[in-house]
């Protein structure tokens, strides 16, 4: 067992949790906290793309001594995962809206109880 | 640091990450779910201070423990059910 | 039953990643786009940070298009709950908690500032800070039963973010001839406050762009969207 | 040098025996009131025991953990006070030998 492959089962088994829920599950908070865990899921493995174990992070300060392309672990996946986790929190916030919103209208959040969703 | 405390670490927050996941979808109380997914969200904070993105650790820490947590307990609150 | 079926289902779906993964194999070493950050960027963008001397100026376009989508949702949100309103709460805060929430946000605010301000230096940047202003704010907001004071000030704030940072990219593209090139301001030394051109600009754009979207979303979940 | 690192060594243990024991509580207490006793007091005291600590190991990080643990100290309470106003709010959560209740009178 290594670190890198601990990282990515971890990684690997929550995304396949929030696969489970989305699928399983039928209140609809319930989906919309599963496609949250899912979410999390996928953003720990895009930064397990860009680990290389032994390395420092992305920071050249003066904690590092040699060339930085052989120092420092890939910036690119961190960048991009910053900016997915605060879209993701966004897009959470929407589904919630939504969730509440059809709740409201329909009388139940059971998506098995949704009878008259017909048009 | 020491590569096996590293992995220790690594092991722990991933082990208990994916049983409060796992808890979270197929635990019966909604506001139990919430807390745990919020759980879900620290400890992937830490496996991202551990993967050396320290970045992406201080978001997810804030957004994902403070934020969404907000988020999911509004609409819990204001989800209406017969 | 249904929860095995979905089980095997999102079993067949992550394999189908890991076999994808198992493809290229375990990373090795950076690749040729992250060796150039690495090696380069150092002197090109004159940011200690990497992470966000990518996400400012090397794909400064994407970050542009990024925070249009958060705005997006954004707008969805406050939208959607201005034309369906939900009521109020009727809770009052006590004392202590209307005290803190006098209190707290100050301090809050300056660690927000400090993280937005020292992007290029030590971890943090726009999105982090941004999130933590946020957060401010929603300490605010609990101890609020009717209209805040600053909610009118969000849009405003939201739309100058965005205005200034697209007015930076295009500052670089009539100067330079290349959107959001860093050079167009000093370089500086790199380490001090004061130095790596544009990004602590462009940074401080995104966190106020990040933090009045956030902080919007939660104003519509306490007071029921805006007025407008 | 190395007196200070061992009385900062002692303190972290304290502040992780608190810790643990507050963590106990939460587990076993009975009711919610009783938990949220355990839940804030002991972790203050804990939390505030492990940065200095932390600070006595190396004190070029120790103004940083006074900042976080004023900032503890502010926060700690006044959630736990906001949680225990919220939960005298539902009724089956009343404990039966209650003899008066002046935040009841309070409010109305």
């Amino acid at each position: 067992m290594s670190l890198s492959l601990v990282l990515l089962l971890s990684s690997m088994g929550l995304l396949l949790t929030g696969l489970v829920g989305i699928m399983a599950k039928k209140h609809l908070l319930r989906i919309a906290l599963a496609f949250t865990l899912a979410s999390t899921g996928v953003n720990i493995l895009l930064v397990w793309t860009g680990y290389l174990a032994g390395r420092k992070a992305p920071i050249i300060d003066a904690s590092i001594e040699e060339i930085a392309t052989v120092a420092v672990v890939d910036p690119v996946p961190q960048a991009l995962v910053l900016t997915s986790i605060v879209i993701g929190v966004a897009v959470s916030a929407l589904l919630v809206v939504v969730a509440v919103l059809t709740s409201r209208e329909l009388g139940t959040a059971d998506v098995r109880r949704m009878r008259n969703l017909k048009w | 640091m020491n590569p096996d405390f590293l992995l220790g670490i690594a092991s722990v927050a991933g082990v208990s990450m994916i049983i409060a996941a796992v808890r979270a979808i197929f635990v019966r109380d909604l506001l139990s779910a919430i807390i745990l997914v919020g759980f879900v969200s620290l400890t992937a904070s830490v496996l991202f201070f551990l993967m050396d993105a320290p970045d992406v650790a201080i978001t997810e820490a804030s957004i994902g423990a403070g934020i969404s947590t907000v988020i999911f307990l509004w609409g819990r609150s204001k989800v209406r059910e017969e | 039953m249904r929860t095995f079926i979905a089980f095997l289902l999102a079993l067949y779906l992550v394999f189908f990643a890991a076999a994808a993964f198992e493809s290229f194999g375990e990373p090795q070493g950076l690749g040729r786009i992250a060796e150039h950050y690495a090696a380069e960027g150092f002197e090109e963008v004159g940011a200690i940070n990497l992470v966000t001397a990518v996400v400012v100026t090397y794909r400064g376009l994407d970050t542009l298009g990024e925070v249009s989508v958060l705005f997006t949702a954004a707008s969805a949100v406050i939208l959607l709950l201005s034309v369906f309103p939900l009521g109020k709460p009727a809770n009052k805060p006590s004392s202590i908690v209307l005290l803190t929430m006098k209190v707290l946000p100050g301090p809050i605010l300056l660690f927000g500032g400090y993280i937005i301000a020292h992007g290029h230096l030590t971890p943090g940047g726009g999105f982090p800070g941004g999130a933590v202003v946020a957060s401010a704010a929603l300490l605010v907001l609990l101890g609020c039963t009717q209209e805040v004071g600053f909610a009118k000030w969000l849009t405003f704030a939201e739309s100058m973010a965005g205005f200034s940072f697209a007015m930076l990219g295009f500052w670089g593209l009539l100067k330079l001839g290349q959107f959001l090139n860093n050079s167009v301001l000093f370089l500086g030394i790199p380490g001090q406050l004061l130095s790596a051109g544009i990004i602590p600009l462009i940074s401080a754009a995104i966190g106020v762009k990040v933090a009045s979207e956030l902080s919007g979303i939660l104003v519509a979940y306490r007071c029921g969207g805006g007025k407008e | 040098m190395i007196l200070l690192s061992a009385l900062g060594h002692v303190l972290l243990l304290i502040g992780a025996i608190f810790l643990c024991i507050s963590g106990l509580g939460i587990l076993r207490m009975p009711d919610v009131w009783n938990r949220m006793h355990a839940g804030t007091k002991a972790t203050t005291l804990g939390s505030i025991a492990f940065m200095l600590g932390l600070g006595l190991i190396r004190p070029e990080w120790l103004p940083k953990l006074l900042v976080i643990a004023l900032f503890i100290v502010l926060t700690n309470p006044v959630s736990s006070h906001a949680l225990a106003r919220a939960v005298h709010g539902v009724p089956e959560e009343k404990p039966d030998n209650l003899q008066r209740d002046d935040l009841q009178e309070a409010d109305s």
